[in-house]
């Protein structure tokens, strides 16, 4: 099974040039070319995990290229935590065409839909199954390109142009910063093996302000990749992508392969100190700015979008607290839940055709599978005791304030209750209450729709009981078999922490509760009493309207400076220099005056004045 | 050998040479133009016969020298008659200066 | 056959040009079909010379030498002569550019469909720029260098000059006088290292060259001499490459010349340049490289930059293309700069990678013009909804343009920024900015012109078949050397491995 | 001197100018017999000949070793028949290329032409083969004074006469001053025999007279300069070429330019070759300078000036001013290699000159006009003639594959093959060069981008052969240069040049 695993990125990618070939059929039976192969991957997913979990792992690697004396390989390889991933992406990738398969249901493109999710899901596990930096960084760049073409599906949209540009852009610039860490690494190491790297740091042959400055950089390339802060702004523009895509790269895969790089590279994290402490302090911030924002949106799918910048900050915050194993529960547990919550989401907007949550309201009768699913996923991400999000957010908690982050620790503990806040705010907008659009013709989505939200329903539920100190801590015994040396064991913090966190969502589900659909408090009196901060959170901390001002357009006026130095001071020395010769050549020609006996005194005068240098020059009269 | 005598006959030669070259590069009239290039020959002329004579080695040459330069001088004088007649019969004038319908 | 294989190779297009002179000039289809099969020819002669060549093999291959022009020179210590031979050859570097000279020919041969007047004459010229082109890679003294630098300077000012857009007079005397004054410096610089050493074969100079200097100093070449030799020839290549602020000639040609020539242009002739500093300025003066390799790096951080920056806000495709063709250039510099193996391999990856991407690109705005009469982007949108595969190429070449693993672009930027990091870490670093801008502009010009609202075409019909196959051909070259690098890489290790041997001892 | 010694030289040493002056007399005497209104065609087909018969003439005397007769005033060396023959081509091309000239002016006058040709030609004959100041400025002279009168051929043309008169003042002051610089040289040695004048230059206690030396070199020099319209004596050039008929400007600018550079040898590297200068350094070597600034300067302003002409022979006539500052550079190099490398220059010269004039020959007689306009279109129109013009004007402008090219390459490496090497000189040749492309692509953008509104040009035979011969010179010498080279290396001996015959050789068995 294990040396088969370098097909399972293969069959998506089959899917994606045969759905390329066939991207003038009108049938919709195209899907099943990328559901079948997906499939497949899933399938042998399972099985590489199953071998995994028994303790195997696997690393085949061959010659790429060669520089000089060293070689660049490429290969696969197979370890408890990529294993995991594998089956999350590929779970949730064979979902989302499932899914997808009804949602996109009279699209123009429809194959060509499916050929996008096919490359992306090849690029999520080339990415996952890579053995070395610089295998990773390519694949990393393809989700990218994924991501960018999915989001720019509708490309007829102004907005979903604006957005994958946007998406790709401030993506690079993290890229960038994972690129120069990786050719760091390498010129350090000699490889850009994981293993070798980590040998390396733990054989100390890495300066300590060298690894710091690895680590940061590629900390970069995660910043980007998972909408951390200060590069977040491309992933709520990215919901002008097909739902089934948010609900894949833009929650569940993509945007936790930032995550999943900070893990991966963790040893070299875990030996600089002031490299976790900014992965803390970075995740933790992100983690309540973005769910402060998240309370006040409109837009159904951007109040997610801000919901995952805020959970993976989480993750983050988890990584850096050196709560390697909470960090990753969580992102499998948020891979299920959110993927759940997006689909759920995209099935409303299939019903009601709109993404505003004003237009919205009382959709729980009409949508009697998609309601308690939404419901489900909303506990969970709540932090509701039993459910999945509970136990990997309790982790988190208990690491960070084990690692002595107390500040993070009630920051995150906010995080918590705002979360719960917009969450419910946004299910009791949209399910309950009385119908504030127009909802004629809304009806459940179909089964094939249905289908994969129940079965994510399922695992947000369950996937908590991977690693719980009452059945069992399976993940972290599962994940001991890696690279990573796990220092801190087990978070067993306080036992108050639970408590205090159960009590933070259940406060912000009350809240939401009470103002959304008991109406007894209302919503607006934040707004009144403080305009300005809630007019600043509504405008998303006007980040955008900040990079807008200083980064895009500095960039545009030194281009304009360019063209105008490129115009007036290139061309215009070379002006100046045809104007030159010009004139000389006018001074030439004026000369020529026909005058035969002018002719002659300038030859009477040239020669007189070389007779002259002669004389002053040569010496005859010293 | 006696310098003072070589250098007034250098000198004279140069100073009939400059007022030809004068002559030559300012009058207005054609033909004084071309006497006037006469005029720069025979400065020549005078240089080679006084140098035949007080030149490091005195000899015919000089004078044989400038009996060619005469008959060559006499030639060209012919010919920029000529020419200036030509000339003359097409536009009526003799003036250097208005012989100029080419330049640039 | 082997003896002469390489003459034949270089003075294979000619054989179209003796076709196209017994061809009636008004017969439109018959001199477009000899003008793709001509092409052809080299390009079949060019895979003959493959299989001929050894890829792993050292130094020189299927060399050719003959006494060509003596000067015999009296002096009083007895009799010098400076004989001046024939003397073609290739090694693994040249080998490549010769190949993706003949390929991105045919290709230009076949985009140069869109032509509309004097087939015939176009075609003979475009035949002498192909040998040109060839000669020049396929040289292996200065003198024969020079010919061929100059061979391709001709055709391509009439090439623009008769069959570009509107200023195209302009660009053409902008192409042929800063060549010009290239080739002047490279003149210049070749006959003063002729003089000095008696020869102008490039291994026996590097020979000469690396002698220790108390050997040296009796043949009158100093230190100085070297250095100034390099800083020449650098300039020279400077303005081929173009190295900002010697690049408004090259945007103009961009801008004007008819888009097959273009290809040509961006693809190849370029490419000398960079050929000409690897071989003449790293090759023949290592130490004295290696003094200037900061500056050098400097230039092509700027360079990198300037491009990118400009590239940024400018309105025209062509111009967005041309200053983005400056900014890639900037990448060779870095390359070079880096003086190791892998900025070397990367700048060589790059002067091939760039060759195939700009010819694609060029090519697909040609095909734009063709559409839409214009390449303005405020002319074109949404041109995805009637043009996919067109949009679906064009996009896939602004990708590799900005370096997208899995194409060309990202091995050789890849390697080039590899190389820097290891000697000039801040250089580099701030380099890598280039590569956010590369994004940027170039996804605003691709997404300008196929996403979005759709405006109205003249003639909106996808990419013809005919038109498909130097698109697809070239993406498809694009793809492999991102895929499998070793191929190209294999190929050129022992001609970089010798040059690197120079810098590093 | 009696009747013996006379019958004494060998004679045969003269047969080619012997054969021209023989057919330049018959020529006279035949026009003088003609009916006024019957054509002088057979009269060119006879100056041919008798050009082609001294060709050949010279050929048979390859192989002879260098000799001299009337005391070692007139020589035939290497360098005299290697440079007589490219007068005698030059020439040979002019006659064919006048061969259609139509202007009734000339028709009147064509035999004149003729022999005045040959009379001119015979002058620059002379000059290529003496070796005495007398016999040299004889040569000089009567090479001038035909060509004074060629150029007012045009009895009626005003410009034609204006450029005679122009040509005749200017090199009336030109002879004047050369004559001046002659007589110190002369005077400082007492001798007009060019080897011993060197010789005397060599063993004199001149040192006093350092400066009389400097100043006779650049009065000499600058006078001789004139010829080949360099700085500061060329402004005659442009009103002279335009004004005169175009056989007789390319004869100007080519036959009577190589007599120029021919005298200009003879007379510096010989005379002064171990002259001291100042401070006793040699004079070649010190002035160098001096002659640096007039090429240079000759070569900017050639190429520069040229670029704002609008008539096509004026602009050849700056252009061609300019080419002569380029064949300067390897007086001012002195290098080993300057007499081939002036003699290859000039072959390609005369051919790539002589050829562009045909062309221009051929537009300015049919359209009546002199303004490059008359290019306009060439190629659609005439295909056979833009092409081949098109060679010519690369070889100028020099790129490769032409002679022009190998001819630049040549200077350079003397230039810059020396102890010193003159990067400053080459860079300003090469700047220029620059400069130079402008305007003759500018010739080459108007015949091939612009549209025609002329018609077909008709090419005569005589003129198609010219053409061709000299496009395939071009482009033969261009490719296979050591045709060229081997034929100079393989007949001529440079050393010959500076070979002074001691001993008188009375044979009376001639």
């Amino acid at each position: 099974m294990l040396q088969n695993s370098w097909l399972i990125p293969l069959f998506p990618l089959l899917s994606f040039v045969l759905l390329l070939i066939f991207r003038k059929s009108k049938s919709e039976g195209t899907a099943w070319i990328g559901v079948l192969l997906t499939g497949l991957s899933l399938i042998l997913s399972i099985g590489v995990w199953i071998s995994v979990w028994q303790g195997d792992g696997i690393k085949v690697e061959g010659t790429w290229f060669e520089i000089g004396e060293r070689a660049i390989t490429m290969g696969y390889e197979v370890n408890p935590l990529n294993a995991l991933m594998l089956v999350i992406v590929s779970l949730v990738s064979f979902l989302v065409h499932l899914y997808s398969k009804g949602y996109m249901h009279g699209d123009d493109r429809f194959p060509v839909f499916f050929a996008y999710l096919g490359l992306f899901s090849f690029a999520m596990l080339g990415l996952v199954l890579s053995p070395n930096l610089l295998q990773l960084y390519m694949f990393w760049e393809l989700v990218g390109l994924g991501s960018f073409l999915l989001i720019g599906f509708y490309y007829f949209k102004p907005e979903a142009k604006a957005a994958a540009k946007k998406a790709f852009v401030m993506t690079r610039i993290g890229d960038v910063g994972l690129f120069i860490g990786m050719i760091l690494l390498f010129w350090q190491v000699g490889s850009f093996e994981y293993d070798e790297i980590f040998a390396s740091v733990r054989n100390g042959d890495i300066s300590s302000g060298m690894l710091t400055l690895t680590a940061l950089c590629i900390f970069v390339g995660a910043i980007g990749k998972s909408g951390q802060l200060p590069l977040h702004t491309w992933l709520p523009d990215a919901m002008e992508g097909p739902t089934p895509v948010s609900a894949l790269i833009h929650a569940a895969t993509m945007v936790a392969a930032g995550v999943y790089l900070v893990a991966a590279m963790y040893p070299l994290f875990q030996a600089s100190e002031t490299a976790l402490t900014v992965v803390a302090v970075v995740g933790g911030v992100t983690a309540i700015f973005a769910a402060s924002i998240g309370l006040m949106q409109k837009d159904i799918k951007r109040v997610l979008a801000y919901s995952t910048v805020s959970q993976l900050g989480y993750m983050m915050l988890a990584l850096g607290a050196s709560g390697y194993v909470a960090g990753i529960f969580h992102l499998t547990t948020h891979a299920f839940f959110k993927a759940l919550l997006f689909l759920a989401a995209g099935s409303v907007i299939h019903a009601v055709h709109t993404q505003n949550i004003d237009e919205m309201g009382g959709l729980w009768k009409k949508l009697r599978l998609t309601g308690p699913l939404f419901l489900i996923g909303a506990l969970a991400i709540s932090g509701v005791p039993l459910l999945s999000g509970f136990f990997s957010k309790d982790e988190i908690l208990a690491s960070t304030y084990a690692d002595g982050r107390y500040g993070l620790f009630w920051l995150a503990v906010v995080a918590a209750f705002m979360t719960a806040f917009y969450m419910f705010r946004l299910f009791f907008l949209v399910f309950t209450g009385k119908p504030r659009g127009d909802q004629r013709g809304v009806h459940e989505s179909p089964s094939v729709m249905t289908l994969p939200m129940i079965v994510l329903g399922v695992l947000a539920i369950v996937a908590g009981y991977l690693n719980t100190t009452w059945f069992g801590t399976f993940l972290s015994d599962y994940l001991a078999g890696g690279p990573v040396e796990l220092a801190h064991g087990d978070h067993h913090g306080p036992g108050w922490i639970p408590i205090v966190a159960t009590a933070a969502s259940l406060l912000g589900i009350g809240l939401a509760y009470l103002i959304y659909q008991k109406g007894t408090l209302s919503g607006d009196w934040v707004t009144r009493s403080l305009p300005g901060l809630s007019n600043v959170i509504y405008n998303k901390w006007y980040v955008d309207e900040g990079y807008d001002a200083t980064f895009v357009k500095g960039t545009k006026g030194l281009s304009k400076l360019g063209v105008l130095f490129d115009k007036y001071i290139v061309d215009g020395l070379v002006a100046a220099v045809v104007s030159g010769v010009q004139g000389l050549s006018k001074v030439g020609s004026r000369l020529q005056n026909g005058q035969v006996q002018t002719y002659g005194t300038f030859a009477i005068f040239g020669i007189v004045i070389l007779l002259l240098i002669v004389a002053l020059t040569g010496g005859y009269f010293t | 050998m006696s310098s003072v005598p070589l250098a007034a006959y250098l000198m004279l030669a140069l100073i009939l040479f400059c007022i030809g070259l004068f002559g030559a590069l300012t009058k207005r009239n054609a033909v004084i133009v071309l006497i006037s290039i006469e005029l720069m020959l025979n400065a020549v002329n005078i240089n080679l016969v006084a140098f035949a004579k007080y030149s490091i080695n005195p000899g015919l040459t000089g004078q044989i020298f400038s009996l060619f330069t005469i008959t060559v001088a006499a030639a060209e004088a012919a010919v920029g008659l000529a020419i200036l007649i030509a000339l003359y019969r097409n536009r009526q004038t003799v003036n250097v200066d208005e012989m100029d319908t080419m330049k640039r | 056959m082997n003896t002469w294989l390489l003459s034949i190779l270089i003075l294979s297009p000619l054989l179209g040009v003796l076709v196209l002179l017994f061809t009636p000039s008004q017969d439109e289809k018959s001199i477009k079909w000899i003008g793709i099969l001509g092409t052809l020819f080299p390009l079949g002669t060019a895979l003959v010379t493959l299989s001929a060549f050894n890829k792993s093999g050292e130094g020189l291959q299927l060399a050719e030498k003959f006494q060509w022009v003596s000067y015999e020179v009296f002096q009083s210590n007895g009799d010098v002569s400076y004989p001046i031979f024939y003397e073609v050859g290739v090694n693994g570097l040249s080998m490549v550019l010769i190949l993706l000279t003949t390929v991105v020919s045919v290709l230009a041969a076949i985009a140069s469909y869109s032509i509309k007047k004097d087939w015939k004459s176009y075609f003979i010229l475009f035949f002498l720029l192909e040998m040109g082109m060839i000669g020049v890679f396929a040289s292996q003294n200065l003198f024969l260098f020079f010919i061929f630098f100059e061979i391709t300077l001709i055709p391509m000012f009439f090439l623009i000059g008769r069959w570009g857009y509107l200023e195209k007079e302009k660009a053409a005397y902008s192409f042929l006088i800063y060549n010009g004054v290239g080739s002047a410096i490279l003149l210049i610089a070749f006959v003063a290292m002729f003089m000095k050493t008696g020869t102008m074969n490039f291994e026996q100079l590097a020979y000469t060259f690396s002698l220790p200097q108390s050997e040296l100093s009796d043949m009158n070449i100093t230190k100085d001499f070297k250095m100034g030799m390099l800083i020449a020839l650098l300039l020279a290549f400077a303005v081929k490459l173009p190295v900002a602020p010697l690049h408004s000639w090259m945007v103009k040609v961009h801008v004007q010349a008819p888009p097959p020539i273009v290809m040509l242009h961006s693809g190849i002739l370029l490419k000398i340049g960079a050929y000409g500093l690897i071989v003449f300025g790293a090759g023949l003066f290592p130490d004295q490289f290696e003094s200037l390799a900061f500056i050098i790096g400097l230039f092509g951080l700027i360079n990198l930059l300037y491009g990118a920056f400009l590239a940024l806000t400018q309105r025209d495709m062509k111009r967005v293309l041309a200053y983005s063709s400056v900014s890639h250039m900037g990448i060779v510099l870095i390359g070079l700069a880096a003086l190791n193996e892998a900025g070397m391999t990367g700048a060589v990856f790059q002067v091939v990678s760039h060759g195939l991407i700009s010819a694609l690109l060029f090519f697909l705005v040609g095909v734009l013009y063709e559409r839409g009469g214009s390449s303005q982007l405020k002319d074109f949108g949404g041109v995805a909804k009637r043009m996919p595969i067109f949009a679906g190429v064009l996009l896939a070449g602004g990708l590799a343009s900005l370096g997208l693993p899995g194409m060309s672009g990202f091995i050789s930027e890849f390697m080039a920024f590899l190389g820097l990091f290891e000697t000039m870490p801040v250089l580099a670093a701030i380099g890598t900015l280039g590569l956010i801008l590369t994004a940027v502009y170039v996804l605003r010009a691709v997404l300008a012109i196929t996403f979005g609202t759709e405006k109205e075409l003249s003639n909106a019909h996808d990419l013809s078949s005919t038109e498909r196959i130097p698109a697809f051909i070239l993406l498809a070259a694009i793809l492999f050397i991102g895929i499998y690098p070793a191929w190209l890489s294999d190929m050129l290790r022992p001609t970089l491995d010798s040059i690197l041997l120079g810098l590093g001892g | 001197m009696d009747l013996d010694t006379l019958l004494s030289f060998r004679w045969s040493v003269m047969l080619p100018e012997f054969i021209i002056l023989g057919v330049a007399t018959l020529l006279s005497v035949i026009d003088l017999f003609m009916k006024k209104e019957s054509s002088r065609k057979p009269l060119a087909w006879l100056a041919g000949a008798g050009i082609l018969a001294a060709l050949i003439a010279i050929f048979m005397q390859l192989d002879i070793e260098v000799t001299s007769i009337l005391y070692d005033t007139y020589r035939l060396d290497s360098f005299s028949k290697a440079f007589k023959i490219l007068l005698l081509l030059g020439t040979l091309l002019v006659i064919v290329l006048s061969s259609n000239y139509k202007k009734e002016d000339l028709e009147e006058n064509r035999g004149e032409f003729y022999y005045l040709l040959l009379a001119a030609l015979l002058g620059a004959m002379m000059m290529a083969s003496s070796a005495d100041l007398i016999t040299l400025f004889v040569g000089l002279e009567l090479l001038s004074l035909s060509s004074y009168v060629m150029a007012g051929l045009e009895r009626r043309n005003k410009r034609s006469n204006e450029s005679a008169f122009k040509y005749i003042v200017s090199g009336g002051i030109a002879t004047a001053i050369t004559l001046f610089g002659m007589s110190y040289i002369f005077g400082l040695t007492g001798e007009t025999n060019l080897f011993k004048i060197a010789e005397n230059m060599g063993n004199l206690e001149l040192l006093e007279h350092s400066f009389l030396i400097v100043f006779a070199f650049i009065i000499t020099f600058a006078g001789l300069t004139f010829k080949i319209a360099a700085a500061p004596l060329h402004m005659w050039a442009p009103d002279v070429y335009e004004g005169a008929p175009v056989p007789v400007t390319a004869f100007l600018s080519v036959v009577s330019k190589t007599a120029g550079f021919v005298i200009l040898l003879r007379v510096i590297i010989i005379c002064f070759i171990a002259a001291p200068g100042i401070d006793k350094e040699p004079i070649l070597l010190q002035v160098q300078p001096y002659v640096m600034v007039l090429a240079a300067a000759t070569m900017i302003i050639g190429n520069v000036t040229a670029l704002r002409q609008r008539n096509i022979k004026r602009m050849f006539a700056y252009s061609s001013i300019a080419q002569a500052g380029y064949i300067l550079v390897p007086f001012v190099s002195n290098s080993s290699l300057i007499f081939e490398l002036i003699w290859f220059y000039l072959l390609a010269y005369l051919f790539m000159n002589i050829g562009a004039f045909t062309v221009i020959q051929l537009l300015t007689s049919q359209e009546g006009s002199n303004d490059i306009g008359v290019f306009r279109g060439l190629f659609r129109r005439s295909p056979w003639l833009a092409v081949p013009m098109t060679f010519f004007i690369l070889s100028l402008a020099g790129i490769p594959i032409t002679a022009g090219f190998i001819g630049k390459f040549g200077i350079f490496m003397g230039a810059l093959g020396l102890e010193q090497p003159q990067y400053w000189l080459a860079s300003v040749m090469m700047a220029t060069t620059l400069v130079s492309y402008v305007y003759y692509f500018n010739i080459i953008a108007i015949m091939f981008f612009r549209d025609s509104d002329g018609t077909k040009v008709s090419i005569p035979g005589g003129m198609a052969a010219v053409l061709a011969f000299c496009a395939a010179s071009v482009l033969i010498l261009g490719v296979m240069p050591d045709l060229a080279l081997d034929f100079f290396y393989g007949n001529f001996d440079v050393n010959e040049f500076f070979m002074q015959i001691e001993t008188e050789v009375h044979t009376h068995d001639h």
